[in-house]
């Protein structure tokens, strides 16, 4: 057990991944020598050699197109993208590749690839730097698409994923990038099981990434009014794990669904859609969404305004409960 | 040697064996093929030949509706089969739709062949147990997965090599061009082989290069070089050469196989919107087999012996083709993951009991 | 007025806006000379001239980056995407381009792109030839999501698209291109205004493009039983015009989603979770989705069973009424 | 021209003014920099010795925290002063990041140039009323806008060019070899304009390319030249004899321009992680300004004159910067669209009702 950043739990996940699996090879820009622009990778190629830790020339597609040819080869390579908004220029090579290759096949070639993402705002950054690009993969069949809000399950999931036969889209929350935790190397749990990270009993606040900590937050600030909210993280977006969910949402009856990404078609929208489908009769409200408005991410000074904050989950929380809202006194 | 190639690319690309069927000696490539014996140059003959008959036969079996559709190779057997003789086994292929010759030539079972144009697969044929992936679809793509197999080869330290075969359509691609940025970089043990074949389907070849598609590598830092395509005797001489620098650490090369795309683009297309006749025309007394035939001078015992097989071979594709089945409903699920998916487990499941409801 | 084929329909709203605006010109693989693969710009540049409709080197990212050089020179590029699956190499500059530009700029530059993608599955095609990606698009501020299901609508949206100062892609249903039907050069209605295309009292049935058809199909065959289906056909994805879809759901309190593309995280998601939200205590059941299963698209050998028809469609009838299946005898 | 163009890229770079501030006499060159006086000259030293100025004081503000950030061009103030100061008003920029001394010879506001950084905007100008478009983050991105203006240009038949800046990082994307591919094929008077600054973040140039840049171009149809980027005289005169070449018909041009990037990526980076500082003082002696201090020899009266007309505009820089204020919440969702989005609209009136509960 030691207290690490996010970013230094997922750097030991992949030195453990490197160390425990030579067929495991990094690729990125900016992976080496300068360890990448979060340092998620420092050290390693000093550790490991250029051989397994591999700068890239600066084209998404080639880096992404270049670890399939890896893989066909039986490697196992892990990705990084430098932030979330330069994903697209490689999302063929995902899409059409990656994601239905081993289906293509028959299941004659694995994809055993793992692409990580830093992603959602809150950091204060230009254009492009901010994106929650979660949802377009979650729709993509052939894909799994996880993300940690804790450097324990940064650390863990990270292994997960990398050992996964499947190719698996690693969203990495950057604005918890320097936030500590203990990390046990020891600890595991299976890929794709959802954590309810703080129980309670009358709404469910479903979330996953970077918005856990404001979640919790939020139920903290709930119970001081006497509402009692159940906080879970999905950590895994494709598949998600509905056991977890559905359990949670019978309970309450009344769910809450936050994330960073545009609300409209994001990640809420299936949620939302399938508890809805699966509790029908358990709801006592429809499933209310807080996420990002359907806008480009805005300039850094409207950011807190795009954001799902503390209050706005607060909000909603009242409109599931039919409340006036506590804190601006306002009905749904 | 990269200033020889570099040189030859702009001019006149490599010949051996001329359209009449005439030998051309050059100093450079005639060491390179100095072991094909006119019996080893039947046998590529032959190749052709039979691999002419398949894609005939294949049409045909479009046109009767057993093939959902199909994309001729015609006129490009020499830059498939010279290409494709001139690989190890260990080798790997990554190529394009059009690439039947290459993969007869990696023995893929004929049947194997077919199964993506019938709709009774996604592709194929198992990719490693004839070192050939199934065709990449999506113009150039295939491009930065030989070049990452390349790398892998290296960091296994086999001498392996691999392959990748795309159009002159796909130079376009901005993958190709990363294909090559990556290759370069890392002195990937690669060989680029485009087969100019004049047309991305409608748009001739001069929409996407204003120069000869050869002349691009060089600025790359790949070694480059033109080829007649229809000369199964150069093609095989250059391939050799690309081969045996990626093989002994030479990095990557490119091949520019000019050559023509005497059917249609796939049997969807009509051709005669845009094709001036002529210039087919002119293309067809350039015909990669018929050359050879000048060349050897068969016997017509021998000619009759090739085409039995030839025959034979398209006897048993169609047979093969025909009998493909349909597949099980329920196996629309399957290998969409390697590990299993809580998702889509429950849609297969339901599905399931969907499909039983009606025979119940 | 005129009996015309979808594919024609559309061929003669590109030729009006050709006519109407000479800043409109058509870019694409296969356009010229051949008049498109499917044959939808037949003529045209013999027509208008190699300078308006342009044959384009073989690079999505190329065609669509060079037409958002020609908006900002004040052009209204019009972009054929041959098949579906082959957008995602210019997925970069739609999504990070395109969507983006008017909103970068603070409106200064507008990007009145219209990007056509024929669509969907049912042709019998090899791999990457019978996809639905639309709800990336709908998923991706920025950009204005329709689609056609008739001839009259194919030519009239077209024209709308065209003539809209925003980025529109336009699906267009590629097993619907033979279809025939009346087309009034003059007709018009408010672009993103979606359509009852059938009344009905029991149940809505809400779809867009290739799917239309087959759900009035239903509805008819839902009559026989006594059923009443309403079919809405959508129109616009991006955005969704409520309005209509929940005058019809609070008529009806049931509701069935049905499309091609991969159910999780589809447009049925979004649809199901907004009409929740929005018509929730009108609701007699949860929104049933019908869509295509989270696989990529299957061989067609196959399609017939990923692409939902008229039983599947009536199943689900069956299941938002409650009632044992008239067809498989199978409760829900 | 190609050829001549050609032969200079592999080997020396044009250069007119050396890094001692000798002036080297060039045949080719020298005419085309004829009219460029010693004042001109000086005038063009100004504008780099105001630039350097902006720049050091934008990466002073983004220290004090009025600015996220900051990408510095110290040391690329020749390679682009030079080439901007050879363009007519009409003609039309697409860059990156960096060129905020091209943005300055545009006659961007100075204001303008801080709103992004300083994320009270998504881009800080309107690109018409300064034919510039604001940058393009995503690497290479822009290459195809300027080829798609220029093809506008002669449809318009107007004999306005546009240029796209980009750096040697970029130069490995798809989009801008599909730009060289689009440009070639459209003839379109485009000048592909790389600064070779050595890095793409902490990668070196050769991670990218094996050869010279400007290599690259010949391949696809498009003469190229490799120029010093740190004389503005040799910058000025091959981007004159690019945008000539356009504006007259004779299609795309690719200028490398060497210099060296002498700051930090962007301030938020540690460049002593992965720069040698031996290459760093080497590339230190060639430097842009001290040159043509040595070449020029300027009284102290004229440099005190610069270098207050620097600090001033410096100062009004930091005093415009530091005013901006921040935008309305509502405004999040202006501009979305053009034209009216009726879920859009929704979600803004929702959001304003939540903030006036918050007043209320
Ligand atoms: C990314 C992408 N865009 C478009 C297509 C449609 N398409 C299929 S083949 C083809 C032409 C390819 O030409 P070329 O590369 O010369 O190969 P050839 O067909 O001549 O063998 C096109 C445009 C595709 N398959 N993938
Ligand atoms: C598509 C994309 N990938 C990655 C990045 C992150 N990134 C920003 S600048 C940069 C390096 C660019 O190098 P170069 O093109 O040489 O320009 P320079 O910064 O040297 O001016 C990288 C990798 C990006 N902005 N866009
Ligand atoms: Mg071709
Ligand atoms: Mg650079």
């Amino acid at each position: 057990m030691s207290e690490l950043t996010l970013s230094k739990a997922l750097g030991s996940g992949l030195r453990r991944a490197l160390a425990d699996d030579d067929r495991v090879v990094l690729m990125g820009e900016d992976i080496g020598t300068l360890g990448g622009v979060f340092r998620v990778t420092d050290g390693l190629q000093a550790e490991f050699g250029t051989d397994r830790v591999m700068d890239m020339p600066l084209a998404e597609s080639g880096i992404i197109g270049m670890a399939v040819g890896l893989a066909f080869r039986g490697f196992r390579p892990v990705v990084e993208i430098q932030f979330d908004g330069f994903i697209y220029p490689g999302f063929d090579q995902i899409v059409a590749q990656v994601a239905k290759l081993h289906a293509r096949t028959g299941g004659k070639v694995r994809m055993p690839l793992t692409i990580r993402v830093p992603y959602g705002g809150g950091i204060g950054a230009v254009e492009h730097h901010s994106e929650s690009p979660e949802a377009y993969f979650a729709h993509t069949a052939g894909l799994r698409v996880v993300t940690c809000a804790t450097p324990q399950d940064a650390h863990t999931m990270i292994r997960q994923a990398i050992a996964c036969d499947d190719p698996v889209l690693f969203f990495e929350p950057k604005r918890r990038y320097w936030t500590k935790g203990e990390v046990d190397e020891g600890y595991d749990f299976p890929l794709g099981k959802a954590r309810v990270a703080r129980e309670g009993t009358d709404v469910t606040l479903l979330t996953y990434g970077p918005l856990v900590p404001t979640a919790l937050d939020a139920a903290v600030a709930a119970s001081d009014e006497g509402i009692s909210i159940e906080v879970v993280d999905l950590r895994s977006l494709s598949p998600v794990d509905y056991e977890t969910v559905e359990a949670s949402v019978r309970k309450t009856g009344r769910v809450v669904i936050t994330h960073e990404a545009a609300e409209f078609g994001g990640m809420g929208a299936e949620l939302a859609a399938a508890i809805t489908d699966r509790c029908f009769f358990h709801l006592e409200a429809a499933p209310e969404r807080v996420a990002g408005f359907d806008i480009p991410y805005p300039p850094a000074r409207l950011e807190e305004h795009f954001l799902p904050d503390l209050d706005r989950m607060l909000d909603a929380v009242d409109r599931v409960l039919g409340r006036t809202n506590s804190l601006t006194g306002w009905t749904a | 040697m990269s200033t020889t190639l570099t040189a030859r690319t702009t001019l006149d690309p490599v010949q051996l064996i001329d359209p009449h069927g005439v030998r051309q000696g050059d100093e450079h490539y005639d060491p390179l093929v100095a072991d094909i014996t006119d019996a080893r140059l039947t046998a590529l003959y032959e190749d052709m030949v039979i691999v002419r008959r398949i894609d005939t036969e294949a049409t045909a079996l479009q046109r009767q509706g057993e093939l959902g559709l199909w994309p001729p190779l015609l006129g490009q057997e020499a830059a498939q089969v010279g290409s494709a003789r001139a690989l190890r086994a260990d080798d790997f292929v990554f190529s394009s739709y059009r690439e039947n010759g290459v993969a007869y030539c990696r023995v893929v079972e004929l049947v194997d062949l077919a199964r993506a144009w019938r709709g009774t697969a996604a592709s194929g044929w198992d990719p490693f147990s004839v070192n050939m992936a199934t065709p990449a679809v999506i113009i150039g793509a295939q491009t930065l997965h030989a070049t990452g197999y390349a790398v892998g080869c290296v960091k296994d330290g086999v001498d392996s090599v691999s392959v990748a075969y795309f159009g002159d359509g796909a130079t376009s691609q901005g993958d190709v061009n990363e294909a090559m940025v990556f290759a370069a970089s890392f002195h990937a043990p690669v060989v680029f082989f485009c087969q100019n074949n004049q047309w991305a389907i409608s748009e001739p070849v001069g929409l996407q290069a204003v120069r000869p598609i050869a002349d691009r590598a060089p600025g790359f830092g790949i070694p480059s070089v033109r080829v007649d395509g229809n000369d199964v005797l150069a093609v095989t001489a250059v391939t050799r050469e690309a081969v045996e620098r990626a093989r002994s650490g030479g990095g990557p090369s490119f091949i520019e196989a000019v050559t023509y795309r005497m059917g249609p683009h796939t049997t969807s297309d009509d051709p005669t919107r845009y094709v001036d006749p002529l210039q087919r025309e002119e293309w067809a007394g350039r015909d990669p087999l018929a050359r050879l035939e000048a060349y050897l001078g068969l016997s017509e015992s021998e000619q009759q012996r090739i085409a039995a097989r030839a025959d034979e071979a398209a006897h048993k594709f169609r047979t093969a083709c025909t009998s493909l089945v349909d597949p099980e409903p329920l196996s629309l699920f399957d290998h969409v993951y390697a590990t299993p998916h809580s998702g889509l487990a429950r849609q297969r499941s339901r599905y399931a009991a969907y499909l039983e409801g009606f025979e119940s």
